[in-house]
C-alpha cells in the first residue's frame, strides 16, 4: 500500500510539472508550440482513441498481439543462445561473434531483409521485434551462466545431473536473476523493434504513432507513449517484479544496501 | 561396493599467473579397499580437498590415473558422494528440496522426499525442511549437506571436513551414525579431516599428507577395535606419533615463511 | 493471405495525404468495389514511398498511389513497376523560414535547405533550380547545406525554432508552413521546375500484374476516372473526405483553410506527363543522384487508361 | 591463434552460403532480386564508400563521434541510476517504475522531443543514442547490485567502508559481470538508436543508410550493417572481451560448463 | 579499549515464510569487561553467529541495546573488527589486496601494504600474496580472513570459529599468536568456538548458550593460570563439565526430533 501511494505520488508530481511546463510555454514560447505536448491533452487524447473513435483499442490489440508472440520468441531463443554460448567455448567463439555482430544492427535494416525473407506482414514484424528482443536475453543469459557458482554445478554433478538436467535443473535456477534482467530487457527493446517494425502500414500502435506525428498531433503521441508505459508498467508489477521479489527473498539478498 | 585406486597421480595448476605453475603434489599412489574407511590428514593447503575432487572425478589429474572399480574414473558420477568443504546448496531451493534434489534421479518423488526427511531428521533438521540456505546457519548448513550425501546412499563417499562446524555433541552424534551406516552399508569412505583424534576414532587407515612439496608422507593402518576408547594408550599413542609428524610438516612450512629460505 | 497478392483480393495502396485525394475519395465512396464486382477490395495506407515500394515488391498490394520518386528509383534499380495513369500533378512549393532573408532561390547560398528524402521528387525539383543559379548542395561539395530526411512533421518544429531555412514541401505542408508559421514562399507550385506537368501521384502496379489481371487493372483504372472526376467537382466534400481520413488515423484534423489553399497548388488528375517523368529523372541524373543516365522507356503504360478514357 | 582461424572459417562460410542463396535468387526469383542484397556487392559498395567517393569514411567519422560521446553518457548515467535503484527502496519503487515506463519508448518517439529541447542538432542525436543505451546499462546495473553477496557488504562494513566507498570498492566490483552485460547491450541499443535519429539527415551512416534505402541500394544497406557490426567486433575484443576474461579469470569462473 | 555491555537482547527473524516469525533468543544480557577474552560456546544453530552479528551492528536487535564503551551501536564499524564463519574475501582482489583493503582507510597505503605482508606470513601465506580467493584451500581462506582482522587491529576482536577448518598445528600455532597479540593490546576478544577445549585454553570466561528455546545457559569463568595447560586437573574438571552441560542440550533437541514433541 506505502508502496502504491508513493508511487501515485511520484507520477502525479511528474504529471503536473509537465503540465505546468507546457502551459508556461504556451505563453513565453521558450520551445515549439506545436510540438510541445501536454499531458491533458495526452488524456484527452487517450479518452477519445479508446472510447469515440477507437483507434487506439484497434491498433492496440493488434500491437499487444504482435509483441505477446515476439516477446515470447525472443525469450526462448535468447535463453536457448545465450545458454549454448554460456555453456560451449567453440559457440561463444564463432555464434558469439556473430551475437555481437549483429546486435548493434538496427531494426530499420532488419525490416527490408524480413519483407525479402517473409513478405510484407505480420510474420515480418513479429520477426523484427523477435531480433528485437532476442539479443538482450542472449546476452545476460549468457553472463548469468558463466556466473553460476561453479560449487553448484560440481555439486550436481556428482548427484549425476549432466547435460540437460545439468543447465535445465542447475544452471538456469542460478542464473534466474540474469534471465530476469534479461527478460525486462527483451521486452522494452521487443516494444521499440515494434514500433519501427509497424510504421510500414499494417497497423497497430506504431504506426499510429507515426502518422500522429505525421500531423503534429503530439498529444496522442505522448498518449501512445503512455499505453505503452502503462502496459510496461502492468507486466512488470504482474510478472517481472513479483519474479524477482520471489527469487532475491529466497536467495536472501533482499537487504543489500 | 568400489575399491578405489589411485596410481601415480600429480595435480599441477598452470594457470596461475603469480607462482607460474602450481604443483600440488606430484606422485601420489594409494590403493582403498571395498568397504574401507580411510582419513586424509595434512596441513592446511596440502592438497587434500584437491586429491578428493580429482577421485570424485570433478577435477583432471595432471598425470596418473584413478580406478574405482575396474573403471578409469574420467567424469563425476552418482556411484561417488561428495560432502563439500563448503556446503554447496542449491540457494534456490529449501532444506528439503536440496536434499531430494540429489535423489531424484534415483528414486520415485515420494520416496524421495521420505527418504530425504529420514536423513534430515538424522542431523536433527526437522524444524527446518522449509527454510532456504541463507536462513540457516553455519553449521546447519553442513548438516544439510551431510544428509544430502548420506542420503544419495553412493557406493563411495567423499567427505571433506564434513563435520568441522559443528558442536563436539553433534560431532560425536554423527560420528555414530556415520560409522553404523559405514557397517551396514559397506561404503568405502575418503574422510578429510583436521582431527586426528576423529580420523583415529572413524578409519581403518590414516593417510598423512605433507606440504611444499605436496604427497603423501605415511600411512598409519588403526589396528584398535572398535567402538575406540579414546583413552586407551593404543590411541593415544597413535594420537601422539600422528601428531609428532604433522608438526613437522608445520615446523617446515613455518622456517620457510620467517627464516630465509623464501624471500620475495 | 497476409502477404502475398494471389487469390480474390485486389490490394490497394495509398497514402492518407491530400494529394492521394483521387484514390481517398473512391475508397470512400465505394467507387473501386463498385467496379470490381464481387471481388473484395483491400485498402492500405502506407506513411511513406520506400515502405510502399516494399509492399509492392514483396506482393502484399497489387496497386496503387505512389510518389514518382520512389518508383522511378525502383524502376532504375531494376525494380518491376509500371506507371498506369497519373493522379494529381503539382504539389511542390518552397518555402523558407519567416526570419531569414530568403526570398529567391539564389538567396540559399549559405544555407540550409531540407527535403522529406533524398533524391524525393521535391529534392530533384529545388536542386535543378538551385543548379539554374549556379549554386550545389553540400551533398556533392556545393555551399547550400542540405538534410535530406525532414519529414514534413518534423520541417514544422525546426522551422518554429529557426533550425532550418528553407525546406521543399509538399503539400499541404507548404502551406500550412506559410499560413501558420508565417514561411515565405520561394517558389509557386507553378513555378518549380516542372510545376504543373510533373506528377506528384502515380498510379503504378507491377507489369506482371498488370499482364496477368487486366480486368482488375481496368476495373481500378474506371474507379480512379470517377474519382477524379469526384473530386474536380465537389472541392469542399473532397477535403472533407480527407480530412476525415486524417482524424480518423490521428485523431486531428489540419486547419481547414490550409486544406483549401494547398488545393489550390496541386491539380487532380489523370493526364500523364510521360516526358517530364524522363525530364525529372534526367535531372536527378545531372545532380549525380543516378550514376547512370536513365532511360523510362516502359516505366509509363497509359494505353489502359487512355481507352478507359476514351469510352465515353 | 586457434580462436582467430576458427572464426574466420566461420564466417567465411557464412559469406559463401549467402552468396550462393543470392545467386540462386537471381536465377530462380524466389525472393524479390531487387531487395535481395549480395555479400560480394557489398564489399564493393565498401570500396567505392571508402577509397572512390569517400561517403562512408566521412559518415562513419561523424556517427562514431556520436556514438562514443552517446555511449559514455549511456554507461555513466546508466550505472549510476542502476545503482541508485539497487540501494534505494525508495527510488526503485518510484524512478523504478519511471525507469521501466521509459524504457519500451521506442527512439522515433524521443526524437520529437529531443528536437523540442534541444533543437535539432548533435545534441539531440546524442540525447537519443544516450536514452537508446542507457535503460540496459542501468537495468544490468541495477541486477548487478541486487545479487552482491551479502557478506561481502558486511565485511566491508565492519572495516569501515561506508556510503559512496562501499559502493565504489565493493558494490562496483562485484557487480562488473553485470555491468559488461550492460555495456554490450548499451553499446548494441546506443547504435540502433544512432541509426534512427541520424534519418534526420545530419550525416552519418545512418542518412547514408536512408539514402541509400531511398535508391534500393541494398548492397550498401549492407555494407554499413558490416561497417557496424564489425566496429562492434573490434569494441568487444579490443575492450568488453579482455575486461570479461580478465574478470572471470580472477573470480575463477572460467571454466563453467 | 573497550568494554561490552548486552541489555536483554531479543532476535527474531520474522520473514520466514515457514515458521512463521522465528525467535532465535529472547533476552540474552551480558557484561565484558575492557580487555577480556570471552567464548561463546553452544550447539549448532542456537544464535552465537546472530549474537555476534548483533554486536558488530550488522544485524539489529529486535529488542535490547549493545553498548561499545558508552556508545550505543547501531551500525557497524571499524572499532570492532570481524572475522566471519565463512572467509568473506573480495573474491576481485588478490590475497594481499583483501588484507591492504581492511586497512585502506587507517594507513597510508605503503604501511598498509607492509602490515599486510607483516600479517599474512604470521599465517604462512607469504608464498600466495598475489594469488586470488578461489586458488586458495578452504583452511588458505580463513587464514586470511584471520590476517586481515588481525591487521585492523580494533578494539574489539569478534571471531566466529576462525581456526575451525584449521589443522591443529597451525590451530595452536594461532592460539598462541592470538593470545600473544591479546596480552599485548589488551583488546576485548569475543570468540565463538565448537572446540571446547579451544575455549578453555583462550579465554576468561566462557559463555555456554542453549537452543529451542535459545539463550545463555551458563557462564563459566576460568580462572586457572597461563599459560595453561590441557592435561591439568582443573582443565579436565571444566571440560567435562561444559561438555555435560552441552551435551543436554543436544539430547533435548534430539528427543524434540525424534520423539513425540514434534509433527509435521
Ligand atoms: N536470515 C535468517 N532468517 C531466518 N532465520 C535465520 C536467519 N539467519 C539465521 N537464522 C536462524 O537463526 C538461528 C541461529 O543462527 P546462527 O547462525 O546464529 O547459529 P550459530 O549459533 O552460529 O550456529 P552454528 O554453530 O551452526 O554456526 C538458526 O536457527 C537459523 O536458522
Ligand atoms: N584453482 C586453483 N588454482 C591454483 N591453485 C589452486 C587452485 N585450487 C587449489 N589450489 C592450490 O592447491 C593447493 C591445495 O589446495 P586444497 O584445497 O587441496 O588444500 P587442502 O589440503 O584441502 O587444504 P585445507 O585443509 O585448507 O582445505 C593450495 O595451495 C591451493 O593454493
Ligand atoms: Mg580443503
Ligand atoms: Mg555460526
Amino acid at each position: 500500500m506505502v508502496i502504491a501511494v508513493r508511487r501515485i505520488i511520484f507520477f502525479a508530481t511528474l504529471f503536473t510539472i509537465w503540465e505546468i511546463l507546457y502551459r508556461l510555454n504556451q505563453v513565453y514560447e521558450v520551445r515549439s508550440t506545436t510540438l510541445f505536448p501536454s499531458p491533458i491533452g495526452a488524456v484527452e487524447q487517450l479518452y477519445i482513441g479508446f472510447f469515440e473513435t477507437g483507434i487506439l483499442t484497434e491498433a492496440l490489440s493488434q500491437s499487444l498481439q504482435r509483441i505477446a508472440v515476439g516477446f515470447t520468441l525472443a525469450v526462448i531463443i535468447g535463453a536457448l543462445l545465450g545458454i549454448v554460448l554460456g555453456i560451449s567455448k567453440i559457440a561463444d567463439e564463432t555464434l558469439g561473434s556473430l551475437v555481437i555482430a549483429l546486435q548493434s544492427v538496427p531494426s530499420i535494416v532488419w525490416l527490408p531483409i524480413a519483407f525479402v525473407l517473409f513478405g510484407v506482414g505480420n510474420t515480418a514484424i513479429i520477426f523484427v521485434v523477435t531480433l528485437g528482443g532476442t539479443w538482450a536475453m542472449t546476452l545476460n543469459m549468457r553472463m548469468g551462466i558463466k556466473n553460476v557458482e561453479p560449487i553448484l554445478i560440481r555439486a550436481a554433478k556428482t548427484m549425476g545431473y549432466q547435460g540437460k538436467e545439468l543447465v535445465w535443473r542447475v544452471m538456469i535456477p542460478a542464473s534466474i536473476p540474469s534471465a530476469l534482467t534479461g527478460m525486462r530487457l527483451a521486452w522494452a527493446f521487443g516494444w521499440r523493434a515494434l514500433m519501427a517494425a509497424e510504421l510500414i502500414g499494417r497497423g497497430g500502435l506504431g504506426r499510429t504513432l507515426m502518422d500522429a506525428r505525421d500531423f503534429y498531433n503530439m498529444d496522442l503521441v505522448i498518449a501512445i507513449m503512455v499505453i505503452i508505459a502503462v502496459i510496461g508498467l502492468i507486466v512488470e508489477y504482474l510478472v517481472f517484479n513479483k519474479i524477482e521479489k520471489n527469487v532475491l527473498s529466497r536467495w536472501g539478498l533482499n537487504d543489500n544496501r | 561396493m568400489q575399491s578405489v585406486s589411485i596410481k601415480n597421480v600429480e595435480k599441477t595448476f598452470s594457470n596461475t599467473k603469480e607462482l607460474g605453475s602450481f604443483t600440488v603434489f606430484d606422485d601420489i599412489s594409494l590403493n582403498i579397499q571395498e568397504g574401507e574407511f580411510v582419513s586424509l590428514l595434512g596441513p592446511s593447503g596440502c592438497g587434500k580437498s584437491t586429491l578428493l575432487n580429482i577421485i570424485a572425478g570433478l577435477d583432471k589429474a595432471t598425470k596418473g590415473t584413478i580406478y574405482v572399480g575396474d573403471h578409469l574414473v574420467n567424469g563425476p558420477g552418482s556411484d561417488r558422494g561428495v560432502v563439500f568443504q563448503e556446503a554447496a546448496l542449491m540457494p534456490w531451493l529449501t532444506v528439503l528440496d536440496n536434499v531430494t534434489f540429489a535423489l531424484k534421479k534415483k528414486l520415485p518423488k515420494q520416496e524421495a522426499k521420505k527418504r530425504a526427511e529420514e536423513y534430515l531428521k538424522l542431523v536433527h533438521l526437522s524444524r527446518f525442511l522449509d527454510s532456504y540456505p541463507y536462513e540457516l546457519s553455519g553449521g546447519m548448513k553442513q548438516r544439510v549437506s551431510i544428509a544430502r550425501a548420506l542420503a544419495m546412499d553412493p557406493d563411495i563417499l567423499l567427505m571433506d571436513e564434513p563435520f568441522g562446524a559443528l558442536d563436539e555433541q553433534t560431532r560425536s552424534m554423527l560420528h555414530k551414525e556415520l560409522h553404523d551406516i559405514w557397517e551396514k552399508t559397506q561404503k568405502t569412505i575418503i574422510f578429510v579431516t583436521h582431527n586426528i583424534r576423529e580420523s583415529i576414532l572413524l578409519s581403518d587407515r590414516i593417510v598423512l599428507m605433507g606440504t611444499r612439496p605436496g604427497g603423501i608422507r605415511e600411512v598409519y593402518p588403526v589396528s584398535l577395535d572398535r567402538p575406540r576408547d579414546t583413552s586407551s594408550t593404543g590411541f593415544i599413542q597413535l594420537e601422539k606419533e600422528i601428531n609428532s609428524v604433522l608438526a613437522k610438516e608445520i615446523d617446515k612450512v613455518m622456517k620457510e615463511e620467517i627464516g630465509d629460505g623464501y624471500s620475495r | 493471405g497476409e502477404g502475398s497478392a494471389s487469390g480474390e483480393d485486389v490490394n490497394i495502396g495509398y497514402f492518407p495525404n491530400l494529394d492521394h485525394a483521387a484514390g481517398i475519395v473512391g475508397k470512400e465512396k465505394g467507387y473501386f468495389e463498385d467496379e470490381m464486382g464481387d471481388r473484395p477490395v483491400e485498402f492500405q495506407n502506407f506513411p511513406n514511398g520506400n515502405d510502399f515500394i516494399d509492399a509492392l515488391d514483396g506482393g502484399s498490394i497489387d496497386i496503387g498511389y505512389v510518389g514518382p520518386g520512389p518508383a522511378i528509383n525502383y524502376y532504375l534499380s531494376g525494380g518491376e513497376i509500371v506507371v498506369i495513369g497519373a493522379a494529381a500533378n503539382g504539389a511542390t512549393l518552397l518555402v523558407s523560414q519567416e526570419d531569414t532573408d530568403i526570398h529567391n532561390i539564389e538567396d540559399l547560398d549559405g544555407h540550409a535547405f531540407g527535403t522529406p528524402g533524398n533524391g524525393c521528387t521535391h529534392n530533384v525539383q529545388l536542386e535543378i533550380m538551385m543548379k539554374e543559379e549556379g549554386l550545389e548542395s553540400s551533398r556533392i561539395g556545393g555551399t547550400v547545406d542540405h538534410q535530406s530526411h525532414v519529414a514534413p512533421a518534423s520541417s514544422v518544429g525546426m522551422f518554429e525554432q529557426g533550425e532550418l531555412d528553407a525546406y521543399a514541401a509538399p503539400e499541404p505542408w507548404g502551406t500550412l508552413l506559410e499560413q501558420e508559421h508565417n514561411a515565405n514562399v520561394i517558389s509557386e507550385w507553378d513555378e518549380v521546375f516542372l510545376g504543373e506537368e510533373l506528377a506528384s501521384v502515380v498510379l503504378v502496379t507491377t507489369p506482371e500484374y498488370l499482364e496477368e489481371n487486366p480486368e482488375e487493372v481496368d476495373n481500378v483504372l474506371r474507379a480512379h476516372k470517377k474519382s477524379v472526376e469526384f473530386t474536380q467537382e465537389n472541392t469542399d466534400e473532397t477535403l472533407a473526405t480527407v480530412n476525415n481520413l486524417i482524424y480518423d488515423l490521428t485523431q486531428n484534423e489540419l486547419p481547414e483553410e490550409v486544406l483549401v489553399k494547398a488545393w489550390d497548388r496541386l491539380e487532380v488528375t489523370t493526364e500523364t506527363h510521360a516526358d517530364a517523368l524522363q525530364d525529372w529523372a534526367t535531372a536527378s541524373y545531372e545532380l549525380n543522384f543516378l550514376e547512370e543516365e536513365p532511360d523510362l522507356d516502359g516505366f509509363v503504360d497509359t494505353s489502359r487508361l487512355d481507352s478507359i478514357l476514351d469510352e465515353e
